[in-house]
């Protein structure tokens, strides 16, 4: 089994009009073992920037930290929230810099930019950005999210409609994979607010 | 095989392990302590390699101890696992340690806790963990009589039961067990589940 | 080699194509075909990683008071990927009968079935239904002749003849146990754990399948290749019934009903005592 | 900085607190030929005198003002080969955020990694500060912005700034002329006058640099053909 599958994770964002959701699962397993069900995958960056991190739990940690660590400094430093974009190129150097060594993750980035310009990526554990306008997926259940997302997204929707849509299609997706769900996690995020929500899923 | 479990009751944490050292198919000792006090409210329960528990578990407590001395006061249990969660990650990609911890303590203020730590470092909070072939038995088990604000006596018998379990389905069991716990007057040992005495 | 396929006489022309292979598996009748090839345990193990569908599961059985209880998951995963979620693990061999499927789905289902015809044939010569201990022996003996050649199965034949109830636990590497409660599959650990805690041989039916269904439950739980439906059957002496069949999506809230909550973040700074 | 016995620092306090050798750096600066700089409404504006030791010097070989990336120059007073160091460390600072972020990097950060090192040569064994002081000029998310950064490291942003050997009567000058709505052109008109107060000898396309960014965030150093037209629209 790959390293990459030791955890279990599914995790997607989505785009809205002026908006973006992010979801993950919260099952944390050893391979088929469940260890807990109210793991965390999704990250605030900043109150409009969020990243989700698939893959290996001690990475996604330890990444995570790192991360929270040098947006700190950036913000110490230039007086200022980084970019969606700016700080996708900072966790795509971030990773290349462990290119012999990688973390064990697959992020995935999503943001409001200036003007409340949504912006979502993911990358490859070792930093190769993929930029997408409607939804991006990462994680064990990812063959099933692309699935549920390339049947279920709209452009444009509105906040309420995109969390409908991003649950639907985060829980019918895990129920297709042994190793994620155990429950949902959204983030939804629009110009004047954030709304967080946990999602009642199967727990097989 | 060793097996390593705790659980979180009501102002108290409890951790429960085998005491068998064992090398291939030999065993060494039915009386090994795998549970360390790493200060007067923290219970560090430890599996894996001999020489890495030992090690790691003994570097935990010495730079848990040399906080204490330089600053005071203790360590959280929260600081506690968060710096060996920090010191395992580092050594994973250098030279890793091949132990999985179960840490237990009691702050002021916060209560009892208990964290999970695998030896790749993953760290979570939970109510009730296990590492160890034992794991596939009292996950069930802690998952079916569990229940928050368990008293002491409660959940004493869900570890006997759970000790029971293993003791009767796992292969090659290890006859000894040792359970310790942590609460508001510190931790300590509470009682060993003997079956067969050392020699 | 020779291969018993005698119970697929009469009903199943199970002879492969003729191509001349019979020569080399000097078979008379019907049989399976056999590959050509030099490496014949390697092809056969390639093989059955290709077919092997139903891998993780949760079966269990015990013998109570009342009869035998018979209850499985009903997921089937290849890999990671969850392929049904209402797989039937439970066999019905035949109104007395039950045998449960662990393993390679086709192999379990193939050599029940099997079994079942077996049963009935042995039902039609001796005007009397076969016992469940000659019944877990047929299904060994024909398991162990195939030992080596990569089938998949780990099973529990439980049922009701004239001594009462019966159970047996029967693989495909030719083990055949009698016992009181077993439970097969990945998700058994944790099954036994519940089970082991809960068993008393004087418990009610009800009680019995509660018991039943809360092992299966607390084994999807924790395991990830078992999950979908919790069944439960009942043997005794009047042949089997199925008691229930709950979803242990909706099981789980209805024993675990939702507290609101908020998320626990955990990295976040803990709060100065 | 190197293991050699050389390895502590030149730079050490006088029983009175001062570091003389950032004074001598000063001093070094404020001999050095005249530049300055003014921050416009809608860009900005560095200058300076360009003196030859030779009427044989090919003028065109020489370029005080340089580029450290797209949106910011840079401009000093001093010793030409001491800037030349902090040109290249600058332009590598600035591709080495370009390379992190994928963005160009803020006026402030520049300034901020340059005096670093400038400081760092104020404490560093084996080294001696930087005789040269800089005016950077750049224009960002933040808008136009000049910026002086001095040989002890310490840099200040101004609306106009002058240094090098005619500092105070430029800087008298600057205070004088200099208002908030000025427009670019008008700043350009105002350096190039600046410049002349104190200059000794003819004033020419050819004697003096000067450099603009404007809204359109590209900094760049006007030729000599642009000077002339501003120098005829002076006069």
């Amino acid at each position: 089994m790959s390293i990459f599958e030791y955890n279990g994770s599914a995790v997607v964002a989505m785009v809205g009009k002026n908006c973006f959701a992010i979801a993950s699962d919260r099952r944390l397993g050893v391979n088929l073992q469940t260890v807990a069900t109210d793991f965390q995958r999704i990250f605030k960056i900043h109150d409009k920037l969020y990243i989700g991190l698939s893959g290996l739990a001690t990475d996604v940690q330890t990444l995570h930290q790192r991360l929270v660590f040098r947006h700190k400094l950036y913000h110490l430093r230039e007086e200022r929230d980084m970019k969606p974009q700016t700080f996708a190129s900072l966790v795509s150097a971030m990773l290349y810099e462990k290119r012999f060594g990688p973390y064990f993750c697959m992020p995935v980035i999503a943001g409001l930019g200036d003007d409340d310009v949504p912006f979502i990526c993911t990358m490859d554990a070792i930093g190769a950005k993929e930029l997408a306008k409607d939804f991006v997926v990462s994680g064990t259940a990812s063959e099933s999210l692309y699935g549920a997302c390339e049947s279920m997204y709209k452009p444009d929707m509105e906040p309420e409609e995109l969390f409908e849509t991003i649950s639907q299609a985060l829980l019918s997706s895990v129920d297709r994979d042994c190793l994620s769900g155990w429950g949902g996690y959204v983030v939804l995020v629009t110009p004047t607010e954030v709304q967080e929500r946990t999602l009642k899923g199967r727990m097989d | 095989m060793e097996s390593v479990f705790g659980l979180v009751g009501d102002g108290f944490a409890v951790v429960a392990a085998d005491t068998s050292a064992t090398s291939s198919i030999l065993v060494h000792k039915t009386n090994e302590d795998k549970i360390m006090k790493l200060d007067s409210h923290k219970l560090l329960g430890a599996s894996g390699e001999p020489g890495d528990r030992v090690q790691f578990t003994e570097y935990i407590q010495k730079n848990v101890h040399l906080y204490q001395f330089r600053n005071g006061i203790p360590l959280t249990t929260a600081a506690a696992a968060n710096f060996t969660r920090g010191e395992l990650a580092t050594a994973l990609r250098k030279n890793p340690y091949n132990v999985n911890l179960l840490m237990a303590g009691y702050d002021k203020g916060i209560g009892p806790s208990l964290y999970f730590i695998d030896y790749l470092a993953t760290l979570h909070k939970v109510e009730k963990g296990a590492f160890g072939y034992g794991s596939f038995f009292c996950l069930s088990l802690m998952d079916r009589y569990y229940h928050s604000g368990m008293s002491l006596p409660e959940a004493i018998k869900l570890v006997d039961e759970c000790i029971m379990e293993i003791r009767s389905r796992l292969i090659v069991a290890p006859p000894n067990f040792l359970i310790k716990i942590v609460d508001k007057d510190g931790a300590r040992e509470y009682a060993w589940r003997e079956s067969i005495k050392e020699a | 080699m020779k291969l018993d396929t005698s119970g697929l006489n009469s009903i199943v022309p199970f002879s492969g194509t003729d191509d001349g292979l019979e020569e080399n598996i000097h078979l008379a009748v019907s049989s399976f075909q056999l590959p050509r090839t030099t490496d014949f345990d390697g092809f056969q193990k390639k093989a059955v990683e290709m077919v092997k569908p139903a891998k993780g599961t949760t079966t269990l059985a015990f013998i109570f008071k009342e009869g035998v209880i018979v209850s499985a998951d009903s997921r089937a995963s290849m890999g990671g990927y969850i392929s049904s979620q209402s797989v039937k693990k439970i066999i019905e061999i035949n109104p007395y009968m039950l045998g449960t499927m662990a393993g390679g789905a086709a192999d379990c289902q193939f050599w029940h079935r099997n079994l079942g015809i077996k049963c009935r044939l042995h039902e039609l010569a001796n005007k009397r239904r076969i016992s469940v201990t000659g019944a877990s022996k047929l299904l060994a003996n024909i398991l162990y002749s195939y030992r080596g050649m990569g089938l998949s199965i780990g099973t529990m034949i439980a049922g009701w003849d004239e001594t009462g109830p019966g159970l047996y636990y029967v693989d495909a590497e030719g083990g055949r146990l009698k016992g009181k409660r077993f439970s097969v599959g990945s998700g058994s650990p944790y099954a036994y754990g519940v089970l082991d805690s809960g068993y008393r041989y004087d418990m009610t039916i009800e009680e019995a399948a509660e018991l039943a269904r809360r092992a299966i439950y607390h084994a999807t739980f924790r395991d990830g290749a078992s999950g979908g439906v919790a069944s439960v059957y009942y043997v005794g002496p009047d042949g089997w019934k199925k008691l229930s069949g709950d979803d242990v999506g909706e099981l789980h809230y209805k024993y675990y009903p939702v507290v609101p909550s908020p998320v626990e973040q955990e990295m976040v700074e803990i709060p100065v005592s | 900085m190197g293991d050699s016995q050389y390895s502590f620092s030149l730079t050490t306090f006088s029983p009175s607190g001062k570091l003389v050798q950032i004074e001598y750096a000063l001093m070094a600066v404020g001999s050095g030929q005249t530049s300055l700089g003014i921050k416009a409404a809608n860009g900005v504006v560095i200058a300076t005198e360009k003196k030859l030791p030779s009427i044989l010097v090919d003028e065109g070989s020489v370029q005080k003002i340089q580029l450290v990336t797209t949106n910011i120059g840079v401009v000093y007073s001093g010793m030409g080969p001491d800037f030349r160091v902090l040109v290249r460390k600058s332009r590598k600072q600035a591709q080495q955020y370009h390379r992190l972020y994928k963005e160009q990097i803020p006026v402030t950060q520049l300034v901020r990694e340059t005096a670093t090192v400038m400081q760092e040569f104020t404490q560093s064994g084996g080294v001696r500060p930087f005789g040269v002081s800089l005016l950077v000029a750049g224009y960002d998310d933040n808008g136009p912005q000049l910026y002086q950064v001095d040989p002890s490291g310490s840099y200040f942003s101004w609306k106009a700034s002058a240094m090098g050997k005619n500092v105070s009567n430029a800087k008298t000058f600057l205070e004088k002329r200099y208002t908030d709505d000025m427009e670019l052109d008008d700043a350009v008109h105002t350096a190039i006058l600046t410049l002349k107060e104190g200059f000794e000898g003819q004033i020419s396309a050819k004697n003096i640099e000067i450099g603009i960014i404007g809204a359109d965030r590209k900094f760049r150093v006007l030729t000599p053909a642009e000077i002339d037209d501003y120098l005829a629209e002076v006069e």
